[in-house]
């Protein structure tokens, strides 16, 4: 079950999310890029597919099955993942970060929560806030200081009886102004270097939280980033994710690290979506127009062009593909996630690069969706990892060595 | 062969730089929030020379002599490394008042210098796709279909109008204008017009010669190069600095072999592009039969070092290079209209030799 | 069955291939290379498995399994083929093309020839020559006139009583000098056009057929490239393949541009094969070698770019397997078996252009493998149509015009 | 600024494109196949002066007053467009005598202008990845490791060795030298050279000032850049003939829109090249801080512009560019010593970066 074998479960999440992407996303796209403003009223619409706690549901709401639980048996979610991306993100990459951001805060406490943790996060995540709008949650991991190096993190969770005191500032959170429900990362005790990392659960409106700056982006702009301060923010032990042993398997940082790796391939994907979207327009458009009288498709220069942007569409998303089926095979994919990763980065960067020369003075039309589609590329290739990231995580793949 | 700048040229330099350096890169960054360029640029800028510099100084202007478009290039690189907007709103009145006072009749040398030297703006518009209907009656021009986006067209009393075998000046009067404010040089205001059988008096055409028309746009294809070239530039610079400033993984990351390539590479294309638009532009200050081709291969050099360029600034700035609070993300914005204005460069090199094999005399 | 499964059928091939390369071609192969001359010792040791009429003898040999004959089942010879020329091409180009050169030869009368045909061409083809070297046939269809363009052939075959009369000069034919047996593609009613091309089998030394000059060539030196001239050569019109009937189907050409799309995906992973070499042995030179006291291997300026490479070869052959996975499984592939090709040929002369590059004044030693290997790559670009023509395919495709 | 050439630039261009035009292209065809230039070629090139053009003229050489690097990449370029080969052998005496010229001893001087003057050859190797022991007796060096492939060196008199911190002459007497024709440059008379304890007299050490080797290797990377300009330009120039004869689908092939963007946008890059290539030659004259910089960068463009349009002459040649019947093969495979002789320069550049942020002035 691949991209060589068509399937049933695969091409049917493919159907539903791409007439999703053409009639629900499309049309609202232009405005939220302009306003730079969450697409609420399409999340709520998409919450029972789309649910903002998928990771605790389990997929059960998109696909209606549940994985085989026997962890020999090969499972489907990082397929079903790379299939749903390319569809969002041939839809909207913005509106697509809006409706998966929760899932980022939500998965650690999948993986590591107890139930009681679990059922506190599913509450403060149930129902609609004062605005009518769906709740969101805000994994609070990056700081200042730290980009593509996760080490070293400023902000601090000292104890204080049944409490930690959680000092510090974060940034590039997503839904870090709207979160109902925050997922911090902070060090419990620094002698203890990464060890001492731990994430928290923390509710909107605790004292001494302060939701910061929202970021003005170059794209994808219906996802909201903002930085988020903590004050002395008191957060009682229970709320800890992961042990208290001093070790760093007890940080669950390092399955965050693995969380990164398993989504990069569906990362991948979504920016191949924005690359088949980019590479459709100009086709429709190279269909429908002449060019000093004659069709625009009777001319090298251009179709040729669109040949290449085929190509290079169908050899990215086969190597997301290709990883998806390994880690869904529970084989090792760490190379192939950052190749599909790096490899679908590049190639919308260069299919939205080359549909807007090819258009011409047309892409300088403002809301041209060509041009929203190149500034919203870009982060693929620069978070989750950038391009370099991933080049040396496949560098030392080859010789176990990191390159500097 | 000489590649140093004469005292004049360096005098003109140092002046703009200063004036770009202090005053249009932080306006520029203003202008782009807002959408409108700050009152003072007119103001300032008609200091320096700008906007009458192209109209002959015994009808007013300040030009005296024959037009170097070698001081231009030189000016224009320096003024688009503070800002491409601004930039382009500086240089808009070139091409319509150097056409003008070199083949336009009285009456439109008349009409056009008046409004210019009164701060008024013109632009040039190129109908490369030759999607506009042009009938003649009389002598008169009837001129029916879009223009655009062009920038200063919204602030245009006169717009050029480089059809495929006509030049002339047409009047914005009478135009549906539509001001525009797209993601690339935001504060340039930008406009599109619908025409319809839109009157162009026959004093106003210019010329019915495609070696005329071809080196007006020879004129503007050098200018975008050169500005191409200094938004480049700038982003090579924001990226320098930046690199050797943020640390990861223990050391700044302009120590990465990666990304000191990534720069030094995109640094070779831009400075090669340089040379190039100051080679054109000189061949054009000499009329050489090959200027008209160097313009254009400027234009292809420097349209694909400044879409490079800019985006692998915000690559090295990583996450900081993608929000506005930080410069680079506004220049790869800004990188865009100088292969999209006029249409897409290759193309129209493509065409041109299929039309007639190896008709436009190359340079080497 | 197919690059996500492996299949014990796919990667049999691949090691028995694999170590033939190794092991066989590549030890000899900078001395075929020098000298430009064919590898007739290893052709005879490879008649086995590697049968210069294998069109004719079916893939029994290779490996020892017969097709399903049912024609709604999906057969394995695409991807057969694809993934044993990753294989031979990862040996030796020039040594492949020479141990394939018959095929192309062998496969029209395999589809179109009478069982007398067949019989004539196998005997023809039987034993040893008076060097003692195994037998070798000769496509001949191109001329001087005719590269990407195969319409318009000068060549005539003119009816004369029970024979026809053959008078024309053909050039890029491979096995050219030392064929036993010519299969010549000729004008048997220029009125008619293209309709009255028929193939003839013609045996080494009838009289008028003379072997012209032999190529040097830039590059798959091993495989021999010479030009033949037929001066009124009489042959009985048994030997005409195909009806007489003046049609252009029965001219068998439509089945040779078939062929044709049939093995690009072959080609394509020809071309993969060199890339991988060359990449194997920089990435053999880096684990092994320093600079300037660093282990090159920690230069991202190196590895960088290797993993790039990784990241290209992966994706070029994947577009291979795909693109025969289609055609065994009766699926429309021409667009992505010119993607396999173009995308292979691009990969191939990519990754020895920058191979080259990073070893530096290594790679002007005389007898370089990768130089020789960036020499090799440049033919996949240019035989079997060029990266143009496939461009051309792949628009076509898309709009149904074909651009110029 | 001024890219005219003066009357003497134009009249030694002149001479040598007709002498390359008309010798050095059918020469080397020949020279390729034999792997060995023709006896005419020292005779003729002597009357153009080449060979000992850097042995200043109070010594017996030709040069009057200081080198001049621009006019030697003029020349450069027009030999290298008739080939590569025989151009590495009219350019090889240049570094070893100029630099003997301008930090040798007297004795060191003595020796190399009586070999060159008598029609010996000299060369340069660039220890580039630092594999030769140097160690010092008294004021001697002695030498053991491997030299090259290097052109030129089975002919040489002596070879000037740039090691990371020594610039010295070395006899080649002595050394076990191994003649070999390689694949691109065939007839230039490469050899390597094995050195055991070679001694290089204290005469014969002419710097251990980093800065010295530096701006010798600039030279090398100058004249390199504009050689590879020429055999670029020689296969662009080829491709256009071929396609606008070429029949295929019922027309000339150079009128398909991919050929004639394939052979434009290959030209685009050669012409940026040759520019830079030139004003590095003219910064190297003036001796400006930035001369090392633009010198490296003009070789990293040549070397792409050199492999680029000799792979797509090939191309455009198809099935006959493959073959040694046509020029472009020939072409393809001398493009490649042009990046790989003093090993990869993108490589030298980022370890020169890392080794001193931002050190190399950046010339703009």
């Amino acid at each position: 079950m691949d991209l060589f074998h068509d399937n049933p479960l695969l091409s049917g999440v493919r159907q539903m999310l791409g007439s999703f992407a053409k009639n629900s996303m499309r049309p609202i796209a232009a405005k939220h890029d302009r306003d730079e403003s969450m697409p609420w009223d399409l999340m709520k619409m998409a919450q029972p597919f789309l649910s903002q706690t998928a990771a605790l549901d389990g997929r059960k709401k998109l696909t209606g099955i549940e994985d085989d639980p026997d962890p020999k048996k090969a499972k489907t979610n990082a397929r079903i993942a790379v299939v749903g991306s390319e569809e969002l993100g041939y839809g909207c990459a913005g509106i697509a970060l809006a409706l998966a951001g929760s899932g980022l805060a939500a998965s650690p406490v999948a993986r590591m929560g107890t139930d009681e943790q679990k059922a506190e996060f599913k509450k403060l995540m149930s129902g609609l806030d004062e605005h009518g709008h769906v709740k969101v949650a805000a994994m609070a991991l990056s700081e200042p200081a730290t980009g593509s190096d996760i080490s070293g993190l400023k902000t601090l969770a000292l104890p204080d009886g049944d409490h930690f005191v959680i000092r510090g500032s974060k940034q590039w959170i997503t839904n870090g102004q709207s979160a109902a429900v925050y997922v911090v990362w902070a060090n419990t005790d620094p002698s203890a270097g990464r060890a001492g990392v731990r994430g928290f659960i923390v509710a909107r409106g605790a004292p001494g939280l302060v939701p910061g700056k929202k970021e003005t982006k170059l794209g994808i702009r219906a996802s909201e980033t903002a930085q988020v301060h903590f004050e002395d923010v008191r957060v009682h032990k229970d709320m800890m994710l992961g042990s208290a042993a001093a070790t760093e398997a007890a940080t669950g940082l390092s399955d965050t690290k693995k969380m990164l790796d398993s989504t990069r391939p569906a990362v991948g994907s979504q920016a191949v979506g924005i690359a088949r979207a980019a590479y459709e327009f100009l086709l429709e458009r190279v269909r429908s127009s002449s060019l000093h009288g004659t069709p625009m498709a009777s001319h090298q220069h251009i179709m040729f062009e669109l040949a290449e942007m085929q190509m290079e569409i169908t050899a990215s998303r086969m190597l997301a593909h290709r990883a998806a089926w390994l880690a869904d095979h529970h084989l090792d994919n760490v190379a192939e996630a950052s190749m599909a990763k790096a490899h679908g980065a590049r190639t919308a960067q260069l299919v939205t690069n080359r549909a807007m020369v090819l258009l011409g003075e047309e892409a300088l039309e403002p809301d041209h969706p060509v041009e929203k589609w190149y500034r919203d590329a870009k982060i693929y290739d620069i978070f989750e990892g950038t391009g370099q990231i991933q080049r040396r995580i496949i560098a030392k793949h080859l010789t176990g060595q990191n390159p500097t | 062969m000489d590649f140093a700048l004469d005292d004049d040229q360096e005098l003109i330099v140092q002046t703009v730089r200063k004036y770009s350096d202090r005053d249009l890169r932080a306006w520029g960054l203003e202008a782009d929030r807002t959408g409108t360029p700050p009152d003072k640029l007119v103001a300032s800028a008609t200091e320096l020379g700008f906007f009458v510099d192209a109209i002959p100084a015994e009808t007013g202007g300040m030009l005296e002599g024959s037009y170097s478009h070698l001081t231009r290039a030189l000016r224009g690189y320096e003024v688009a490394r503070g800002c491409a907007a601004l930039a382009a709103l500086l240089e808009c009145n070139v091409e319509p008042a150097l056409a003008v006072a070199t083949w336009g009749s009285n009456h439109a040398k008349a009409v056009l210098f008046e409004s210019l030297l009164n701060g008024g703006f013109a632009t040039l518009a190129n109908d490369s796709r030759a999607t506009l209907e042009i009938s003649a009656s009389g002598g008169d021009l009837r001129v029916t279909g879009k223009l655009g986006p062009v920038p200063a067209l919204a602030v245009a009393s006169h717009v050029l109008i480089a059809s495929q075998d006509r030049l002339f000046l047409a009047p914005t009067a009478g135009m549906a204008i539509t001001p525009i404010a797209p993601s690339g040089w935001r504060a340039a205001r930008w406009a599109t017009a619908q025409l319809a059988d839109h009157v162009v008096p026959a004093a106003f055409v210019l010329s019915y010669d495609p070696a005329v028309i071809a080196k007006v746009l020879a004129w503007a294809r050098v200018s975008l190069a050169a500005r191409a070239v200094g938004v480049a530039v700038a982003a090579m610079d924001h990226a320098k600095a930046y690199a050797s400033e943020r640390v990861q993984f223990g050391q700044p990351i302009g120590r990465f072999e990666a990304l000191i390539r990534l720069r030094d590479d995109a640094m070779t294309t831009t400075m090669a592009a340089r040379l190039l638009a100051i080679h054109a532009a000189w061949a054009l200050d000499r009329d050489l039969p090959e200027a008209n081709d160097l313009a254009s291969r400027a234009r292809v050099l420097a349209g694909d070092a400044v879409a490079r360029a800019t985006v692998d600034a915000v690559q090295i700035y990583g996450g900081y290079g993608f929000v506005t609070d930080f410069p680079v993300e506004k220049l790869m914005r800004d990188a865009r209209a100088f292969e999209a204005l006029h249409g897409d460069e290759r193309l129209g090199r493509v065409l041109a030799e299929r039309g007639a094999e190896g008709r436009n005399k190359e340079s080497m």
